[in-house]
C-alpha cells in the first residue's frame, strides 16, 4: 500500500465514509414510508449495493487493486447470472395455476395428504 | 519451515540481469489475494441463499411482506448500526497499527469485541422473543402441513431468517475468536508495524460479516416495512 | 549423490520437526510428498469404487435379482457415485499432480500456502472418514452394525434425499467438508500461479498443464460454495422441515436440482479440465516438436471454464423446468463444444511433421482422443432438448458419462501417471506390461460402455437393479468388458507397484521434455525443487530438430544452449 | 426391443427420430475428421521413419483453424436447431378442445390413469393406459406430495418428462394402434426397476365403447379378474403388498387379512395410511381415495386371493362332493379344521387316500393325482378355512 496520505487524512477518510453510511441507513430507515413506497424492495437493495460499493473501495481497500477488482467482478457476474436464470424459470412457472407449490396449502393433514 | 529470516533468490538472465524471486514467505500481496479469493466464495455462498430466497419470494410476495413487517426492526437498525462502528473501529485499528501505535490498535480490537458481542446479544434477545412467539425453527409453527403452520411463504421466510441471520451470528462468533488470536499474536509481536498482514486479511473478514449484513438487513427487516409498524 | 525429497528428514513438518519417518510423513508441507499421499488415499477409494460398480454388474449379467435385492443395488450405486465422484475424481488430477508438478513447472520451491496445504490434505481425510462411517449404522447396546449407506444416488436429490431412512446427512456433511477441502486447493493454487511463477514467466508461457490447472482453480472456488451451501440446506431441511425442497410443506424440488446442479456441472469441466492439461503436455513431447496453437489451447480452457458455469440446466431438460429455460441451456451448451474440438485439432496438428513416439504416455494419449470424441459427440447429442427428452436418464447417458470421464478424465490421469511416474519416483516403468495394460482398458472400456449407447436408445433406463429381458444382451457384453478393464487396472497397478520398489532408476529427463519440472538436480528431485530458480525466456514446448532447445546448467541453473 | 418401439409409434417419435438420425450421422462425420486424421499422423511419422532434421515445427495456419472452428460451429447450430423444433413438438400441447385428458399420478411404484367422466359421470381408473389412435392425447402428470420424482417415460414415443410432487407437469401424444411400454425413468427408490406399465392404443370405436361402460378394461383386455383384483392392481397396490402369499414385497403381505382385521380397517388403512404402521415398516404409503363398495370389492378380494386357486382345484377335481367346508360331516370329514393338519399328511391323503383314515369314515376316496404346487395351494386353502 504506497500512499502518500498522512495518518489523519486517512482516519478523516474512515469517519467521511462512517457518516456516509450511517446517512445511508437512516434512508432506510425512512424510505418505506416516505417516498417510493411501490418499489420498497428495489430501492432497499440499491441503497444496500451503495453501502457495499464504499464498504469494498475504501474499508476493504480495493481501490487501484486491478487483479482484485477483476476477480470480484467476476464472481459476481456468475452470481448475477444464477439470479437471472433462475428468475427466468420461476417467471415461466409451467402449469403454475394448478400446481401446489405456487398456490397456498389449504388442506391440513401433514405426510398422508392427498391431491386432487 | 526454516526459522531464519527469509533472504530473497535471486535469478540472472542470459545477460547477466538480476531478478528478484517472490518466495511463499512474506508475500503481502499473495496473502491478501489470497484472503480476497476465500471472501468470493463467501458471496457465492450467501448468493446461493438469496437466489432461493428471491426464488421463493417471486412465488409467495405477500406472504414474504407480511413476514417481514412482524420482525422487529428497531432492533434491527441498532444492529445494523453497531456493526458499523465496528467496522470503522476495525479499521483505524488497522491504520495505528500501520502507524506504529500499537496501543491504540489492541484498544480498538477490543472496542470491536465489544461491539461484537453487544450485536450477539441483541439477536440473542430478539431469537427469545420470536420463540416466545412460536416462531423458531423446529416449532410447529414453522412445519409445512401441520394445522397450527402458517402460509408456506411464511415459513420459508423465517426458515431462511433464521439459517442466514444464524449463518451470520457464526461468522460473528469465528470473527471474535480470530481478534483474540490477532491479540495473542500482536502480542508476541508477531504482527507489527512491518508484518501486519493477519491483521489485514481479519479486518477484511470483518468488513466481510458487514457486507453480508449490509444485504441481509434490507432483504429480512425492510422489505415488509411499509405495511406496518412491526415489532414483537 | 544428492538427497531427493522421497529420503528420510527431507521435509519441512508444519509443526515442529519430528525424528521418525512416520511423522514427517504426516505432517510434511511439501507439495510433492501431499501429492504422493492423496495418490494413494485416492487408488484405495478408486480401487473399492470399481469393484462396487463390478458387483453391479454382475448383478445385472441376466434379468431377474441375482444376489443384490433393489435396496442393496441402490445402496452400491450411491457408493460408487459418491466415492468416484466426491473422493476420486473432482479432487483427483489437482490434488495429485496439481501438487506434485504445478509448482515445479512454474519454477516455485512450493505452493502459495504449504501450511495451508497440509491442513487441505488432512481436511480432506477428515471428509473421507465422514465419508465412511456413513455406510454403517452403529448400534452399541446391541453391539449391531448394520449397512446403511445413502441410497440417493450421488445426485442426491430432494424430495427422495428428504423421505429415505439411510445415512444421507452424514453422506452429505461429508460431501460438504470435501468441497471445502476443494476450495481450499483452488484458492492455494490460484495465488501460487499468480504469484510464485518464475521471474520472466509470463501466462504465455506456462505450460499448458498449469493454464488447465488455473482454470480448474477458478471452478473449485467459485462452484463448490453453491452445492456446499445447497447440502447445508438440505440438512436443515431434514432436520428442521422449512420446507425449502420438500413439496409435501410447499418447497419445490426442482430448485434442488438448479442449485446441486449449478455447481455440479462445472465440476465436469473442473475434472476435465486438467486432463486436458496433461494431454497438452503429453502430445508435443512425444511428437518431439513444439505444441500447434499454444494461445488457442491455452484460452480454450479459459472459455470452457467460463462458460462451463452457465450452462448447468441441460441436466433439467425433463425435470419440469420452463421451456424458455431449456431453449436458452441448450443454446449455451453447444458453445463448451467448441473450444473443445478445437483443441482437439490442435492437438492432432500438433503430430505432424512429428516424430511420433509410441510410449505407453502417448498411446494413453492416442487412446483417450477416441474414447473421449466419443464421449464428447455423444454428449452433443443429449444437450440437444429434443432428443435429450428420449436419452435423459437412460443408459446412454450413463455411456456418455463413463466415455467422458472414464475415457476422458481417467485415461489421462493413467497417461499422466505413466508421463510423471520416473519424475515422482526416479524410476523406469515396466514398458512392455505398460502397454498391455492399456490395450486391455482400451477394449475394456469400449466393450462395457458401447451397448450401453444402443441399450439406452432402445429404452433402457438408469439405476435398474432388474430390467426387461430384451436388454439381456447389452448387459452380458458390459459384463464381459468390466471383467478385461478391471483386469487392465489391476495389471497397470501391480507394474507401478512393483516397479517403484525394484524398477530400473531413471535418468534426469527420459522424455526428451521441455517443460521445467524435468530440470531439477535429481531424480527423483530435492525438497525445494530447483537448486536455483531460472530465469524464463522462452516458451513451454520449444524443440529444436526434435531435441529440447533450452538446456541448463542444472547447478545454476543457467541456460547453456 | 421393447414393445412397440420399432414402429414409431408417435408423431413426436417422428421428428425427435428424425433429430437422432441427423445427429448421428454428422457425429460420426466429427468423430472421423478427428480419429482419421490422428491415426494417419501416428502411422505417417512413427518414430522409425522420420529423421530428426525433418521434424518441423509448425504452430499456426490461420485458414485451417478457421475451417475447423467454423464447420464444427455451423454444425453445433445445426444440432441446436433440431434439438430445439422437435422440442417444439414435444412440448406444444394441443388444443384441448381435441384432445383427450388423462391424469396421472405417480406413485411409489405404480402408474394410475384417470379418465374424464364419460356420460353417467362414472370415472375410469387403470394401471395400464387405453387411448384411442391418432387422437391428441394429454397427459397431465403429478405425485402424491409426500412422494418423490418419478418420470413418465415411453420409449416408443421418445417422450418423457418427470413427474413432480406438487408440480403439474404435462406431456402429449398422438399415436398409432398398438402396445406399448412404459417405464420409470427417475430414480425412485426399491422398487423402481419395476414401476412398469403398458399404454394401449386401441381402435376409436372400442374406446368409446368402453369408456361409456363400466368395464374396468376395454373388451378386448378384459381378464375375468374380480373388480376387486382389478381395483387393486391399477391402483398399484400389488407394487408392495402381496395377497397371495406371505412374503413381504414392500409393504406387509395382506394374505389372511380377513381373518383378523375388518374391512373398516381396511379402509382406514387406505384412505390415511401412515396413521398406523405394521411394526418394521416406514410411513411411506401413499394415500388413495377411493369410494366404500370398492373398498369391499378390494376386501372380498383381499380375503379370497390366496385360497381362489386352492378352492378352484378342489373345485374341479370334485372334493366339494364328499367334503364340506362349514364343519358338517358327508360322506367325508368336514375340511373345516383340517389346516391344522401338516402339509405331508394333507399330501398322502390326496395322492394315497386310504391309508389312514379318519375315524368313523369308510376308506372310499379316491387317490388323485395332483402337482406339488397343486397340493401346496390347496394347503393354503384348507389352513386359511
Amino acid at each position: 500500500m504506497a500512499n502518500t496520505k498522512t495518518y489523519e487524512e486517512e482516519r478523516l477518510g474512515y469517519y467521511k465514509v462512517l457518516g456516509g453510511l450511517l446517512l445511508l441507513t437512516v434512508v432506510t430507515f425512512i424510505q418505506p414510508t416516505m417516498f417510493l413506497t411501490d418499489a420498497t424492495f428495489g430501492v432497499q437493495m440499491l441503497i444496500g449495493t451503495v453501502k457495499a460499493w464504499m464498504i469494498v473501495m475504501y474499508y476493504m481497500h480495493m481501490k487501484g487493486e486491478k487483479l482484485i477488482t477483476a476477480t470480484v467482478i467476476f464472481a459476481l457476474f456468475l452470481v448475477s447470472f444464477f439470479f437471472v436464470i433462475v428468475m427466468i424459470d420461476v417467471n415461466n412457472f409451467q402449469y403454475g395455476d394448478v400446481s401446489h407449490i405456487t398456490s397456498e396449502i389449504t388442506s391440513a393433514g401433514g405426510s398422508s395428504a392427498s391431491v386432487h | 519451515m526454516s526459522d531464519h529470516p527469509y533472504v530473497p533468490e535471486i535469478a540472472t538472465d542470459r545477460e547477466g540481469n538480476e531478478y528478484e524471486v517472490q518466495g511463499w514467505q512474506g508475500d503481502f500481496f499473495g496473502g491478501k489475494l489470497g484472503f480476497w479469493l476465500f471472501m468470493l466464495t463467501e458471496i457465492m455462498m450467501f448468493g446461493a441463499m438469496f437466489m432461493v430466497l428471491t426464488y421463493y419470494f417471486t412465488l409467495h410476495h405477500d406472504d414474504f411482506i407480511n413476514a417481514s413487517s412482524s420482525l422487529n426492526r428497531t432492533l434491527g437498525g441498532f444492529n445494523t448500526v453497531v456493526l458499523l462502528i465496528s467496522a470503522l473501529t476495525m479499521g483505524l485499528g488497522l491504520l495505528k497499527m500501520r502507524y506504529g501505535d500499537v496501543k491504540g490498535a489492541k484498544l480498538m480490537i477490543w472496542a470491536t469485541i465489544l461491539l461484537a458481542i453487544v450485536f450477539l446479544g441483541v439477536k440473542a434477545v430478539e431469537w427469545t422473543a420470536e420463540y416466545n412467539h412460536g416462531v423458531f425453527l423446529g416449532l410447529p409453527a414453522l412445519q409445512g402441513g401441520l394445522p397450527e403452520s402458517k402460509p408456506f411463504g411464511e415459513i420459508i421466510f423465517f426458515g431462511m431468517y433464521f439459517t442466514m441471520t444464524g449463518l451470520h451470528g457464526f461468522h460473528i462468533i469465528v470473527g471474535i475468536g480470530l481478534m483474540l488470536w490477532l491479540l495473542k499474536r500482536i502480542n508476541a509481536n508477531q504482527v507489527n508495524r512491518e508484518h501486519y498482514i493477519l491483521y489485514f486479511n481479519i479486518v477484511l473478514y470483518w468488513d466481510l460479516v458487514h457486507l453480508i449484513w449490509v444485504f441481509v438487513f434490507p432483504y429480512y427487516y425492510m422489505i415488509g416495512a411499509g405495511l406496518s409498524t412491526g415489532g414483537h | 549423490m544428492s538427497k531427493s525429497y522421497l529420503d528420510a528428514g527431507e521435509t519441512h513438518c508444519a509443526i515442529g520437526h519430528p525424528k521418525t519417518v512416520f511423522w514427517q510423513w504426516m505432517l510434511t508441507v511439501d507439495h510433492k510428498r501431499i501429492g504422493i499421499m492423496y495418490a494413494a488415499v485416492m487408488f484405495v477409494f478408486f480401487f473399492i469404487a470399481v469393484f462396487t460398480a463390478l458387483a453391479m454388474r454382475i448383478e445385472l449379467f441376466a434379468p431377474g435379482s441375482q444376489f443384490l435385492d433393489g435396496d442393496t443395488f441402490n445402496q452400491a450405486f450411491t457408493l460408487h457415485g459418491v466415492l468416484m465422484i466426491f473422493l476420486f475424481i473432482i479432487p483427483g488430477i489437482p490434488a495429485i499432480f496439481g501438487n506434485i508438478v504445478m509448482p515445479l513447472m512454474i519454477g516455485a520451491k512450493d505452493v502459495s500456502f504449504p501450511r495451508l496445504n497440509w491442513f487441505t490434505f488432512w481436511l480432506y481425510i477428515f471428509g473421507c472418514l465422514v465419508a465412511l462411517t456413513s455406510l454403517f449404522n452403529f448400534n452399541i447396546t446391541e453391539g449391531e452394525i448394520l449397512f446403511n449407506f445413502a441410497d440417493t444416488g450421488w445426485t442426491f436429490y430432494a424430495p427422495y434425499s428428504l423421505n429415505t431412512g439411510t445415512n444421507v446427512v452424514t453422506t452429505l456433511v461429508a460431501a460438504f467438508i470435501l468441497g471445502m477441502a476443494s476450495i481450499l486447493t483452488g484458492l492455494n493454487f490460484l495465488v501460487t500461479i499468480h504469484r510464485l511463477r518464475a521471474p520472466g514467466m509470463g501466462f504465455f508461457q506456462m505450460p499448458l498443464f498449469v493454464w488447465g490447472i488455473y482454470a480448474t482453480a477458478w471452478i473449485q472456488l467459485l462452484a463448490t460454495p453453491v452445492v456446499g451451501i445447497t447440502l447445508i440446506l438440505a440438512v436443515m431441511e431434514k432436520y428442521f422441515g422449512i420446507g425449502i425442497f420438500d413439496p409435501s410443506k410447499g418447497g419445490d424440488p426442482v430448485l434442488f436440482q438448479h442449485l446441486f446442479w449449478i455447481y455440479s456441472h462445472p465440476a465436469v469441466y473442473l475434472m476435465i479440465l486438467p486432463a486436458f492439461g496433461i494431454m497438452s503436455e503429453i502430445m508435443p513431447v512425444f511428437s518431439r516438436r513444439e505444441i500447434f496453437g499454444y494461445r488457442t489451447i491455452a484460452l480454450s480452457s479459459a472459455s470452457i471454464a467460463g462458460i462451463g458455469y452457465l450452462v448447468w440446466g441441460h441436466h433439467l431438460f425433463t425435470s419440469g423446468m420452463s421451456d424458455v429455460a431449456k431453449t436458452i441451456f441448450s443454446f449455451l451448451t453447444f458453445f463448451v463444444a467448441i473450444p473443445t474440438g478445437i483443441k482437439f485439432y490442435d492437438w492432432i496438428a500438433t503430430m505432424y511433421k512429428g516424430k511420433i513416439i509410441l510410449d505407453s504416455p502417448m498411446l494413453w494419449a492416442l487412446g483417450t482422443i477416441i474414447t473421449f470424441a466419443i464421449g464428447g459427440l455423444t454428449g452433443v447429442t443429449i444437450a440437444m432438448v429434443g432428443s435429450d427428452i428420449h436419452l435423459q436418464d437412460t443408459y446412454y447417458s450413463v455411456a456418455h458419462f463413463h466415455y467422458a470421464i472414464l475415457g476422458g478424465v481417467v485415461f489421462l490421469l493413467f497417461a499422466g501417471l505413466h508421463y510423471w511416474f520416473p519424475l515422482v519416483t526416479g524410476k523406469l516403468y515396466n514398458e512392455p506390461k505398460a502397454k498391455v495394460a492399456f490395450y486391455l482398458n482400451f477394449v475394456g472400456i469400449n466393450l462395457l460402455w458401447f451397448p450401453m449407447f444402443i441399450a439406452g436408445y432402445l429404452g433402457m433406463p438408469r439405476r435398474y437393479f432388474d430390467y426387461l429381458p430384451e436388454f439381456e444382451i447389452y448387459h452380458q457384453i458390459s459384463g464381459i468388458g468390466a471383467v478385461v478393464i478391471i483386469s487392465g487396472l489391476l495389471l497397470m497397478f501391480q507394474n507401478f507397484l512393483s516397479s517403484w520398489k525394484s524398477g530400473e532408476a531413471s535418468p534426469l529427463n527420459p522424455w526428451n521434455a521441455t517443460t521445467l519440472e524435468w530440470y531439477t538436480p535429481s531424480s527423483p528431485p530435492p525438497l525445494e525443487n530447483h537448486t536455483k530458480v531460472p530465469y524464463v525466456d522462452f516458451g513451454p514446448y520449444e524443440y529444436h530438430y526434435g531435441q529440447p532447445k533450452v538446456k541448463f546448467d542444472l547447478q545454476t541453473m543457467k541456460r547453456i544452449d | 426391443m421393447l414393445e412397440g418401439f420399432n414402429t414409431s409409434g408417435s408423431i413426436i417419435a417422428e421428428h425427435i427420430g428424425f433429430a437422432l438420425e441427423m445427429n448421428l450421422w454428422l457425429s460420426i462425420v466429427l468423430f472421423l475428421s478427428v480419429v482419421g486424421p490422428m491415426l494417419y499422423l501416428a502411422w505417417k511419422y512413427r518414430a522409425d521413419k522420420v529423421k530428426d532434421e525433418d521434424i518441423e515445427n509448425v504452430t499456426h495456419h490461420l485458414l485451417l483453424e478457421i475451417t475447423w472452428t467454423t464447420i464444427p460451429t455451423i454444425m453445433m447450430f445445426t444440432f441446436f436447431y433440431y434439438g430445439y423444433t422437435s422440442m417444439v413438438t414435444a412440448r406444444t400441447m394441443p388444443p384441448a378442445n381435441e384432445s383427450i385428458i388423462i391424469a396421472v399420478e405417480g406413485k411409489k411404484w405404480s402408474w394410475n390413469h384417470t379418465y374424464p367422466a364419460n356420460a353417467n359421470g362414472f370415472v375410469h381408473k387403470t394401471a395400464e393406459l387405453y387411448a384411442p389412435a391418432n387422437k391428441n392425447v394429454i397427459l397431465e402428470m403429478t405425485a402424491p406430495l409426500n412422494d418423490v420424482i418419478h418420470s413418465y417415460f415411453v420409449p416408443a414415443f421418445r417422450m418423457k418428462e418427470d413427474v413432480v410432487p406438487g408440480r403439474i407437469t404435462k406431456q402429449w401424444f398422438n399415436a398409432n394402434e398398438g402396445t406399448y411400454d412404459i417405464e420409470c425413468a427417475e430414480y425412485c427408490g426399491t422398487s423402481h426397476a419395476y414401476m412398469l406399465s403398458k399404454i394401449n392404443i386401441i381402435p376409436q370405436a372400442d374406446y368409446d365403447a368402453w369408456i361409456s361402460s363400466q368395464d374396468s378394461k376395454p373388451a378386448a383386455f378384459a381378464t375375468g379378474a374380480s373388480k376387486g383384483q382389478e381395483l387393486f392392481e391399477s391402483n398399484g397396490c400389488n407394487g408392495c403388498h402381496s395377497v397371495t402369499d406371505d412374503s413381504i414385497l414392500i409393504g406387509p403381505s395382506l394374505m389372511g387379512i380377513a381373518k383378523g382385521k375388518t374391512a373398516q380397517y381396511l379402509k382406514d388403512a387406505i384412505i390415511n395410511p401412515n396413521k398406523d404402521i405394521a411394526d418394521g415398516f416406514s410411513a411411506m404409503m401413499p394415500a388413495t381415495k377411493m369410494s366404500d363398495e370398492d373398498i369391499a370389492e378390494v376386501y372380498s378380494y383381499i380375503a379370497t386371493a390366496a385360497v381362489a386357486k386352492g378352492a378352484a382345484i378342489i373345485e374341479s377335481n370334485g372334493c366339494m362332493g364328499c367334503h364340506t367346508t362349514d364343519g358338517t360331516p358327508s360322506a367325508g370329514p368336514s375340511f373345516k379344521g383340517m389346516g391344522t393338519l401338516d402339509a405331508g399328511y394333507i399330501k398322502d391323503a390326496i395322492l394315497a387316500p386310504n391309508k389312514d383314515i379318519a375315524e368313523g369314515f369308510s376308506p372310499i376316496m379316491p387317490a388323485t393325482t395332483m402337482s406339488d404346487d397343486e397340493i401346496a395351494e390347496v394347503t393354503k386353502y384348507l389352513k386359511a378355512l
